[in-house]
Protein backbone atom coordinates (compact mmCIF):
# COMPACT_ATOMS: atom_id res chain seq x y z
CA UNK A 1 0.00 0.00 0.00
CA UNK A 2 1.27 3.65 -0.60
CA UNK A 3 -0.73 7.06 -0.56
CA UNK A 4 -2.69 6.32 -3.97
CA UNK A 5 -4.19 3.60 -2.59
CA UNK A 6 -6.35 2.38 0.34
CA UNK A 7 -7.44 -0.76 2.39
CA UNK A 8 -10.71 -1.69 2.98
CA UNK A 9 -12.83 -4.76 5.05
CA UNK A 10 -15.57 -5.77 2.83
CA UNK A 11 -18.46 -7.98 4.76
CA UNK A 12 -20.78 -10.21 3.18
CA UNK A 13 -23.89 -11.35 4.64
CA UNK A 14 -26.79 -14.08 4.80
CA UNK A 15 -27.83 -14.59 1.19
CA UNK A 16 -25.23 -12.83 -0.37
CA UNK A 17 -21.86 -14.14 1.74
CA UNK A 18 -23.57 -17.81 0.53
CA UNK A 19 -24.02 -17.15 -3.04
CA UNK A 20 -20.08 -15.35 -3.03
CA UNK A 21 -18.63 -18.13 -0.58
CA UNK A 22 -17.18 -15.56 1.28
CA UNK A 23 -17.95 -13.75 4.30
CA UNK A 24 -14.86 -10.95 4.77
CA UNK A 25 -12.54 -9.64 1.99
CA UNK A 26 -9.88 -7.38 2.67
CA UNK A 27 -9.43 -5.21 -0.64
CA UNK A 28 -6.71 -2.67 -1.62
CA UNK A 29 -7.98 0.54 -3.42
CA UNK A 30 -7.45 3.32 -5.14
CA UNK A 31 -7.53 6.36 -2.56
CA UNK A 32 -10.76 8.32 -3.44
CA UNK A 33 -12.70 5.19 -4.12
CA UNK A 34 -16.83 5.26 -3.70
CA UNK A 35 -18.75 2.31 -2.74
CA UNK A 36 -19.85 2.26 -6.66
CA UNK A 37 -16.37 1.70 -7.76
CA UNK A 38 -16.29 -0.85 -4.82
CA UNK A 39 -18.78 -2.11 -6.69
CA UNK A 40 -17.18 -1.70 -9.71
CA UNK A 41 -13.81 -3.74 -8.87
CA UNK A 42 -16.19 -6.54 -7.31
CA UNK A 43 -18.17 -7.37 -10.18
CA UNK A 44 -14.94 -7.35 -12.48
CA UNK A 45 -14.56 -10.86 -10.67
CA UNK A 46 -17.61 -12.28 -12.60
CA UNK A 47 -19.56 -15.66 -12.24
CA UNK A 48 -21.49 -14.65 -8.81
CA UNK A 49 -20.47 -10.68 -8.08
CA UNK A 50 -21.77 -9.60 -11.12
CA UNK A 51 -24.79 -10.00 -8.92
CA UNK A 52 -23.56 -7.14 -6.92
CA UNK A 53 -25.20 -4.35 -9.93
CA UNK A 54 -27.96 -4.88 -11.38
CA UNK A 55 -29.19 -7.60 -9.82
CA UNK A 56 -31.37 -8.15 -6.39
CA UNK A 57 -31.22 -4.72 -4.11
CA UNK A 58 -27.77 -4.69 -2.05
CA UNK A 59 -28.00 -3.11 1.18
CA UNK A 60 -24.32 -1.42 2.14
CA UNK A 61 -23.25 0.13 5.30
CA UNK A 62 -19.82 1.99 5.89
CA UNK A 63 -18.52 1.72 9.55
CA UNK A 64 -22.17 0.00 10.83
CA UNK A 65 -24.14 2.82 9.32
CA UNK A 66 -26.33 2.52 5.93
CA UNK A 67 -24.98 4.83 3.52
CA UNK A 68 -25.57 4.78 -0.61
CA UNK A 69 -23.43 4.44 -3.59
CA UNK A 70 -22.08 7.58 -3.59
CA UNK A 71 -20.26 7.51 -0.32
CA UNK A 72 -16.53 8.38 -0.38
CA UNK A 73 -14.44 5.56 1.50
CA UNK A 74 -11.71 6.20 3.70
CA UNK A 75 -8.59 3.99 4.41
CA UNK A 76 -9.57 1.11 7.07
CA UNK A 77 -13.34 1.64 6.26
CA UNK A 78 -15.33 -1.53 6.80
CA UNK A 79 -18.24 -1.60 4.20
CA UNK A 80 -20.88 -4.34 4.43
CA UNK A 81 -22.64 -5.66 1.91
CA UNK A 82 -26.79 -7.31 2.21
CA UNK A 83 -29.66 -8.21 1.56
CA UNK A 84 -33.03 -6.09 2.94
CA UNK A 85 -32.71 -7.32 6.33
CA UNK A 86 -35.80 -9.60 7.79
CA UNK A 87 -35.37 -9.88 11.62
CA UNK A 88 -37.77 -9.49 14.36
CA UNK B 1 -30.36 -1.83 26.97
CA UNK B 2 -29.87 -3.66 24.05
CA UNK B 3 -28.99 -7.63 24.08
CA UNK B 4 -27.82 -10.15 21.03
CA UNK B 5 -27.95 -13.57 22.11
CA UNK B 6 -27.69 -17.07 20.82
CA UNK B 7 -29.87 -18.13 24.41
CA UNK B 8 -33.31 -18.20 25.05
CA UNK B 9 -34.83 -15.00 27.31
CA UNK B 10 -36.78 -15.31 30.41
CA UNK B 11 -39.55 -12.66 30.36
CA UNK B 12 -40.40 -13.15 33.70
CA UNK B 13 -36.76 -11.40 34.56
CA UNK B 14 -37.22 -8.53 32.22
CA UNK B 15 -40.27 -7.92 33.25
CA UNK B 16 -39.28 -7.68 37.03
CA UNK B 17 -36.13 -5.33 35.82
CA UNK B 18 -38.87 -2.98 34.27
CA UNK B 19 -41.30 -2.79 37.18
CA UNK B 20 -38.02 -1.63 39.30
CA UNK B 21 -38.35 1.31 37.31
CA UNK B 22 -40.06 3.08 40.33
CA UNK B 23 -43.10 4.27 41.19
CA UNK B 24 -43.81 6.89 38.45
CA UNK B 25 -44.19 3.92 36.04
CA UNK B 26 -48.55 3.25 35.20
CA UNK B 27 -47.92 1.45 32.10
CA UNK B 28 -45.45 -1.78 31.10
CA UNK B 29 -45.80 -2.73 27.12
CA UNK B 30 -43.92 -6.34 26.17
CA UNK B 31 -43.64 -7.58 22.47
CA UNK B 32 -42.40 -11.29 21.92
CA UNK B 33 -42.13 -12.44 18.44
CA UNK B 34 -41.88 -16.54 18.03
CA UNK B 35 -41.11 -18.90 15.46
CA UNK B 36 -44.43 -19.16 13.52
CA UNK B 37 -45.25 -22.30 11.62
CA UNK B 38 -46.35 -20.36 8.68
CA UNK B 39 -43.85 -17.31 7.01
CA UNK B 40 -43.00 -17.66 3.09
CA UNK B 41 -42.99 -20.99 3.58
CA UNK B 42 -46.28 -23.01 4.80
CA UNK B 43 -44.39 -25.97 7.18
CA UNK B 44 -41.58 -23.82 8.79
CA UNK B 45 -39.77 -26.45 11.19
CA UNK B 46 -37.09 -23.59 12.25
CA UNK B 47 -35.45 -20.85 11.70
CA UNK B 48 -31.54 -19.47 11.12
CA UNK B 49 -30.77 -16.42 11.93
CA UNK B 50 -27.68 -14.48 11.05
CA UNK B 51 -26.96 -10.64 12.31
CA UNK B 52 -23.89 -8.31 12.12
CA UNK B 53 -22.42 -7.91 15.33
CA UNK B 54 -21.84 -4.42 16.16
CA UNK B 55 -24.10 -2.73 14.29
CA UNK B 56 -27.35 -4.53 15.69
CA UNK B 57 -26.35 -3.36 18.52
CA UNK B 58 -25.76 -0.26 17.34
CA UNK B 59 -28.92 0.24 15.41
CA UNK B 60 -31.08 -0.71 17.90
CA UNK B 61 -29.65 1.25 20.47
CA UNK B 62 -30.04 4.21 18.11
CA UNK B 63 -34.05 2.99 17.87
CA UNK B 64 -34.27 3.42 21.67
CA UNK B 65 -32.97 6.77 21.59
CA UNK B 66 -34.98 7.82 18.72
CA UNK B 67 -38.34 6.70 20.57
CA UNK B 68 -37.05 7.84 23.71
CA UNK B 69 -37.00 11.53 22.39
CA UNK B 70 -40.39 11.28 20.20
CA UNK B 71 -42.54 9.82 23.46
CA UNK B 72 -41.96 10.26 26.82
CA UNK B 73 -40.62 6.49 28.33
CA UNK B 74 -39.20 5.27 31.65
CA UNK B 75 -37.27 2.18 30.07
CA UNK B 76 -36.56 0.34 27.02
CA UNK B 77 -35.48 -2.94 27.08
CA UNK B 78 -34.55 -5.48 23.63
CA UNK B 79 -32.94 -8.83 22.86
CA UNK B 80 -32.97 -10.31 20.29
CA UNK B 81 -31.83 -14.00 19.59
CA UNK B 82 -29.47 -15.17 16.82
CA UNK B 83 -28.38 -18.58 15.70
CA UNK B 84 -30.73 -21.57 15.45
CA UNK B 85 -34.44 -21.39 16.64
CA UNK B 86 -36.81 -23.74 16.76
CA UNK B 87 -40.58 -23.67 16.22
CA UNK B 88 -42.61 -21.64 19.00
CA UNK B 89 -39.27 -20.23 20.45
CA UNK B 90 -38.72 -16.77 21.25
CA UNK B 91 -36.99 -14.65 19.26
CA UNK B 92 -37.43 -11.19 20.01
CA UNK B 93 -38.83 -8.85 22.79
CA UNK B 94 -39.25 -5.35 23.50
CA UNK B 95 -40.23 -4.06 26.61
CA UNK B 96 -41.07 -0.39 27.51
CA UNK B 97 -42.18 0.98 30.61
CA UNK B 98 -43.43 4.64 30.75
CA UNK B 99 -46.19 6.77 33.13
CA UNK B 100 -48.86 6.46 30.42
CA UNK B 101 -50.02 3.61 28.27
CA UNK B 102 -50.03 5.85 24.92
CA UNK B 103 -46.58 6.13 25.25
CA UNK B 104 -45.62 2.60 25.75
CA UNK B 105 -47.61 1.12 23.14
CA UNK B 106 -46.38 3.55 20.29
CA UNK B 107 -42.70 3.46 21.71
CA UNK B 108 -43.27 -0.52 21.70
CA UNK B 109 -44.54 -0.97 18.10
CA UNK B 110 -42.33 2.07 16.79
CA UNK B 111 -39.15 0.26 17.87
CA UNK B 112 -40.35 -2.96 16.53
CA UNK B 113 -41.50 -1.81 13.13
CA UNK B 114 -38.20 0.04 12.60
CA UNK B 115 -36.12 -3.46 14.00
CA UNK B 116 -37.58 -5.07 11.17
CA UNK B 117 -36.80 -2.89 8.70
CA UNK B 118 -33.26 -1.51 9.53
CA UNK B 119 -31.44 -3.75 12.52
CA UNK B 120 -28.57 -5.96 9.73
CA UNK B 121 -30.55 -9.42 10.70
CA UNK B 122 -31.68 -12.26 7.83
CA UNK B 123 -33.81 -14.95 8.72
CA UNK B 124 -33.50 -18.86 6.99
CA UNK B 125 -36.45 -20.48 7.36
CA UNK B 126 -35.93 -24.11 7.47
CA UNK B 127 -38.39 -26.62 6.24
CA UNK B 128 -38.38 -30.38 5.19
CA UNK B 129 -36.83 -29.23 1.91
CA UNK B 130 -33.88 -27.12 2.90
CA UNK B 131 -33.43 -23.63 3.80
CA UNK B 132 -34.89 -20.45 2.53
CA UNK B 133 -33.81 -16.79 3.17
CA UNK B 134 -36.97 -14.49 4.05
CA UNK B 135 -37.49 -11.86 1.30
CA UNK B 136 -38.08 -8.61 2.84
CA UNK B 137 -42.07 -7.83 3.05
CA UNK B 138 -43.37 -4.05 1.45
CA UNK B 139 -45.66 -4.68 4.20
CA UNK B 140 -42.83 -3.95 6.97
CA UNK B 141 -41.56 -1.07 4.78
CA UNK B 142 -44.52 0.74 4.63
CA UNK B 143 -44.80 0.26 8.52
CA UNK B 144 -41.66 1.67 8.96
CA UNK B 145 -42.45 4.78 6.98
CA UNK B 146 -45.67 5.11 8.36
CA UNK B 147 -43.65 6.59 11.63
CA UNK B 148 -41.74 8.79 9.52
CA UNK B 149 -45.10 10.24 8.19
CA UNK B 150 -46.46 10.80 11.03
CA UNK B 151 -46.00 14.12 13.05
CA UNK B 152 -44.36 13.05 16.77
CA UNK B 153 -47.52 12.67 19.33
CA UNK C 1 -60.58 -14.86 29.49
CA UNK C 2 -61.70 -12.08 31.54
CA UNK C 3 -60.70 -12.16 35.56
CA UNK C 4 -61.74 -9.96 38.09
CA UNK C 5 -60.07 -10.55 41.57
CA UNK C 6 -58.90 -8.71 44.87
CA UNK C 7 -55.72 -10.60 44.56
CA UNK C 8 -52.30 -10.39 42.71
CA UNK C 9 -51.90 -11.47 39.06
CA UNK C 10 -48.79 -13.13 38.02
CA UNK C 11 -47.57 -12.20 34.58
CA UNK C 12 -45.12 -15.00 34.34
CA UNK C 13 -48.50 -17.31 34.60
CA UNK C 14 -50.53 -15.81 31.83
CA UNK C 15 -47.77 -15.38 29.33
CA UNK C 16 -47.17 -19.33 29.42
CA UNK C 17 -50.72 -19.99 28.72
CA UNK C 18 -50.45 -16.97 25.93
CA UNK C 19 -47.97 -19.09 24.74
CA UNK C 20 -49.57 -22.60 24.95
CA UNK C 21 -51.81 -21.33 21.51
CA UNK C 22 -50.32 -23.48 19.44
CA UNK C 23 -47.36 -22.85 16.63
CA UNK C 24 -49.48 -20.15 14.29
CA UNK C 25 -48.42 -17.62 17.17
CA UNK C 26 -46.21 -15.60 15.90
CA UNK C 27 -46.56 -12.50 18.20
CA UNK C 28 -47.65 -11.67 22.06
CA UNK C 29 -48.49 -8.32 23.06
CA UNK C 30 -49.34 -7.19 26.93
CA UNK C 31 -50.22 -4.38 28.73
CA UNK C 32 -49.71 -4.14 32.55
CA UNK C 33 -51.53 -1.13 34.69
CA UNK C 34 -49.47 -0.45 37.67
CA UNK C 35 -50.52 2.41 40.97
CA UNK C 36 -48.50 5.34 39.70
CA UNK C 37 -47.44 7.85 42.22
CA UNK C 38 -48.80 10.78 39.96
CA UNK C 39 -52.90 10.55 39.14
CA UNK C 40 -55.48 13.37 40.05
CA UNK C 41 -53.39 14.19 42.72
CA UNK C 42 -49.07 14.12 43.36
CA UNK C 43 -48.75 12.35 46.27
CA UNK C 44 -50.67 8.70 45.62
CA UNK C 45 -49.82 6.24 48.24
CA UNK C 46 -52.44 3.79 47.08
CA UNK C 47 -55.78 3.35 45.34
CA UNK C 48 -59.12 1.49 46.27
CA UNK C 49 -60.94 -0.30 43.20
CA UNK C 50 -64.79 -0.70 43.05
CA UNK C 51 -66.51 -2.20 40.32
CA UNK C 52 -69.84 -3.60 39.43
CA UNK C 53 -70.21 -7.29 39.62
CA UNK C 54 -71.08 -8.78 37.08
CA UNK C 55 -71.55 -6.39 34.38
CA UNK C 56 -68.04 -5.83 34.62
CA UNK C 57 -67.44 -9.12 32.76
CA UNK C 58 -69.33 -8.88 30.55
CA UNK C 59 -68.48 -5.42 29.39
CA UNK C 60 -64.89 -6.80 29.19
CA UNK C 61 -65.83 -10.25 27.46
CA UNK C 62 -67.33 -7.86 24.81
CA UNK C 63 -64.52 -6.12 23.61
CA UNK C 64 -62.90 -8.74 23.85
CA UNK C 65 -65.59 -10.15 20.74
CA UNK C 66 -65.08 -6.91 19.55
CA UNK C 67 -61.53 -7.10 18.88
CA UNK C 68 -61.54 -10.48 17.66
CA UNK C 69 -63.70 -9.27 15.03
CA UNK C 70 -62.02 -6.43 13.74
CA UNK C 71 -58.12 -8.15 14.39
CA UNK C 72 -57.19 -11.67 13.80
CA UNK C 73 -56.26 -12.52 16.89
CA UNK C 74 -55.81 -16.08 18.63
CA UNK C 75 -56.02 -15.11 22.29
CA UNK C 76 -56.98 -12.66 24.62
CA UNK C 77 -56.31 -12.67 28.13
CA UNK C 78 -57.76 -9.80 30.39
CA UNK C 79 -57.72 -9.69 34.33
CA UNK C 80 -58.11 -6.35 36.07
CA UNK C 81 -58.08 -6.46 40.56
CA UNK C 82 -60.40 -4.52 42.55
CA UNK C 83 -60.38 -3.41 46.40
CA UNK C 84 -57.14 -2.04 48.11
CA UNK C 85 -54.33 -1.32 45.90
CA UNK C 86 -50.53 -0.17 46.83
CA UNK C 87 -48.35 1.87 45.37
CA UNK C 88 -46.61 -0.17 42.17
CA UNK C 89 -49.07 -3.04 42.09
CA UNK C 90 -50.31 -4.35 39.55
CA UNK C 91 -53.74 -3.00 38.42
CA UNK C 92 -54.66 -4.42 35.10
CA UNK C 93 -53.34 -7.16 32.15
CA UNK C 94 -53.99 -7.58 28.64
CA UNK C 95 -52.44 -10.27 27.00
CA UNK C 96 -52.80 -10.77 23.19
CA UNK C 97 -51.98 -13.67 20.94
CA UNK C 98 -51.74 -13.58 17.16
CA UNK C 99 -49.99 -14.37 13.94
CA UNK C 100 -48.73 -11.04 13.22
CA UNK C 101 -47.88 -7.55 15.53
CA UNK C 102 -49.78 -5.54 14.15
CA UNK C 103 -52.66 -7.42 15.01
CA UNK C 104 -51.61 -8.11 18.46
CA UNK C 105 -50.87 -4.60 19.35
CA UNK C 106 -54.32 -3.43 17.37
CA UNK C 107 -56.08 -5.26 20.07
CA UNK C 108 -54.26 -4.80 22.93
CA UNK C 109 -54.94 -1.12 22.62
CA UNK C 110 -58.16 -1.03 21.80
CA UNK C 111 -59.16 -3.17 24.67
CA UNK C 112 -57.97 -0.83 27.07
CA UNK C 113 -58.32 2.36 25.63
CA UNK C 114 -62.52 0.78 25.55
CA UNK C 115 -61.84 -0.64 29.19
CA UNK C 116 -61.06 2.75 30.46
CA UNK C 117 -64.25 4.38 29.35
CA UNK C 118 -66.81 1.41 29.29
CA UNK C 119 -65.86 -1.11 31.79
CA UNK C 120 -67.77 -0.28 34.89
CA UNK C 121 -64.46 0.17 37.76
CA UNK C 122 -64.22 3.12 39.78
CA UNK C 123 -60.98 4.58 40.92
CA UNK C 124 -60.33 6.58 44.37
CA UNK C 125 -56.69 7.61 45.30
CA UNK C 126 -55.28 7.30 48.66
CA UNK C 127 -53.24 10.35 49.68
CA UNK C 128 -52.41 11.48 53.38
CA UNK C 129 -55.25 13.88 52.99
CA UNK C 130 -57.90 11.02 52.45
CA UNK C 131 -59.59 9.56 49.78
CA UNK C 132 -60.24 11.12 46.17
CA UNK C 133 -62.11 9.69 43.20
CA UNK C 134 -60.68 9.48 40.23
CA UNK C 135 -62.71 11.84 37.19
CA UNK C 136 -62.90 10.52 33.39
CA UNK C 137 -60.02 12.04 31.50
CA UNK C 138 -61.24 13.56 28.29
CA UNK C 139 -57.90 12.28 26.44
CA UNK C 140 -59.42 8.48 27.36
CA UNK C 141 -62.82 9.44 26.08
CA UNK C 142 -60.94 10.81 22.90
CA UNK C 143 -58.82 7.58 22.39
CA UNK C 144 -61.83 5.11 22.83
CA UNK C 145 -63.88 7.63 19.86
CA UNK C 146 -60.58 7.24 17.85
CA UNK C 147 -61.26 3.43 17.26
CA UNK C 148 -64.98 4.07 16.09
CA UNK C 149 -63.71 6.54 14.06
CA UNK C 150 -61.25 4.11 12.75
CA UNK C 151 -62.14 1.93 9.72
CA UNK C 152 -61.35 -1.79 10.62
CA UNK C 153 -57.66 -2.46 9.19
CA UNK D 1 -97.58 -4.71 43.94
CA UNK D 2 -100.41 -4.79 41.41
CA UNK D 3 -100.06 -5.13 37.42
CA UNK D 4 -100.40 -1.18 37.95
CA UNK D 5 -96.71 -0.89 39.30
CA UNK D 6 -93.99 -2.75 38.75
CA UNK D 7 -90.62 -3.12 41.05
CA UNK D 8 -87.25 -2.58 40.19
CA UNK D 9 -83.62 -2.38 42.07
CA UNK D 10 -81.44 0.28 41.73
CA UNK D 11 -77.53 0.27 42.56
CA UNK D 12 -75.49 2.88 42.79
CA UNK D 13 -71.67 2.93 42.41
CA UNK D 14 -68.41 4.87 43.57
CA UNK D 15 -69.37 8.18 44.09
CA UNK D 16 -72.93 8.23 44.31
CA UNK D 17 -73.28 5.45 46.58
CA UNK D 18 -71.15 7.22 49.04
CA UNK D 19 -73.31 10.84 48.94
CA UNK D 20 -76.63 8.93 48.98
CA UNK D 21 -75.45 6.79 51.36
CA UNK D 22 -76.86 3.30 49.77
CA UNK D 23 -75.53 0.94 47.15
CA UNK D 24 -78.83 -0.40 46.61
CA UNK D 25 -82.62 0.22 46.75
CA UNK D 26 -85.89 -1.83 45.89
CA UNK D 27 -88.64 0.77 44.01
CA UNK D 28 -92.21 -0.08 43.43
CA UNK D 29 -92.63 2.09 40.07
CA UNK D 30 -95.55 3.22 38.26
CA UNK D 31 -95.73 0.42 35.05
CA UNK D 32 -94.05 1.98 32.20
CA UNK D 33 -92.15 4.24 33.90
CA UNK D 34 -88.56 5.37 31.89
CA UNK D 35 -85.72 5.70 33.22
CA UNK D 36 -86.20 9.09 33.49
CA UNK D 37 -89.07 8.94 35.47
CA UNK D 38 -87.20 6.99 37.94
CA UNK D 39 -84.62 9.47 38.16
CA UNK D 40 -87.78 12.08 39.02
CA UNK D 41 -89.02 10.01 41.32
CA UNK D 42 -85.73 9.44 43.35
CA UNK D 43 -84.68 13.12 43.15
CA UNK D 44 -88.10 14.27 44.89
CA UNK D 45 -86.19 12.56 47.67
CA UNK D 46 -84.66 15.80 47.90
CA UNK D 47 -81.11 16.18 49.95
CA UNK D 48 -78.15 14.77 47.69
CA UNK D 49 -81.00 12.84 45.85
CA UNK D 50 -81.41 16.18 44.04
CA UNK D 51 -77.71 15.52 41.80
CA UNK D 52 -78.86 12.76 40.13
CA UNK D 53 -80.99 15.27 37.89
CA UNK D 54 -78.62 18.16 36.52
CA UNK D 55 -75.79 17.64 38.63
CA UNK D 56 -72.72 15.70 37.73
CA UNK D 57 -72.89 13.10 34.75
CA UNK D 58 -74.79 9.84 35.95
CA UNK D 59 -74.37 7.07 33.67
CA UNK D 60 -77.06 4.59 33.64
CA UNK D 61 -76.96 0.79 32.96
CA UNK D 62 -80.33 -1.44 32.77
CA UNK D 63 -79.45 -5.04 33.02
CA UNK D 64 -76.15 -4.34 32.82
CA UNK D 65 -76.26 -2.83 29.51
CA UNK D 66 -75.28 0.86 29.16
CA UNK D 67 -78.78 3.32 28.15
CA UNK D 68 -79.87 5.99 28.17
CA UNK D 69 -82.88 8.07 30.13
CA UNK D 70 -85.67 7.44 27.68
CA UNK D 71 -85.81 3.17 28.12
CA UNK D 72 -88.70 1.94 29.27
CA UNK D 73 -87.91 -0.10 32.41
CA UNK D 74 -89.76 -3.48 33.29
CA UNK D 75 -90.74 -5.29 36.15
CA UNK D 76 -87.90 -6.95 37.96
CA UNK D 77 -85.05 -4.99 36.12
CA UNK D 78 -81.56 -3.97 37.50
CA UNK D 79 -81.25 -0.57 37.12
CA UNK D 80 -77.64 1.06 37.56
CA UNK D 81 -76.33 4.35 38.19
CA UNK D 82 -72.91 5.89 38.49
CA UNK D 83 -70.56 8.53 37.66
CA UNK D 84 -68.11 7.80 34.55
CA UNK D 85 -66.00 5.25 34.79
CA UNK D 86 -62.26 5.17 35.77
CA UNK D 87 -60.73 1.45 35.45
CA UNK D 88 -57.63 0.65 33.79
Amino acid sequence: MNSNTMTVSVLFFARLRESLGTGELQLTVPSATTVDGLLTILTEKGGPWSQLKGGAPVMIAVNQTMTTTSTLLQDQDEVALFPPVTGG
Amino acid sequence: MVIIQTDDFDTTHEYALLRQTGPGTGAIVTFTGLVRDRGDCNDVEGLYLEHYPGMTERVIQGLIDQAAQRWSILDARVIHRVGALALSDQIVYVGICSAHRSDGFAACQFIMDALKTTAPFWKKEITREGGHWVEQKASDQQRTEHWLDQAPD
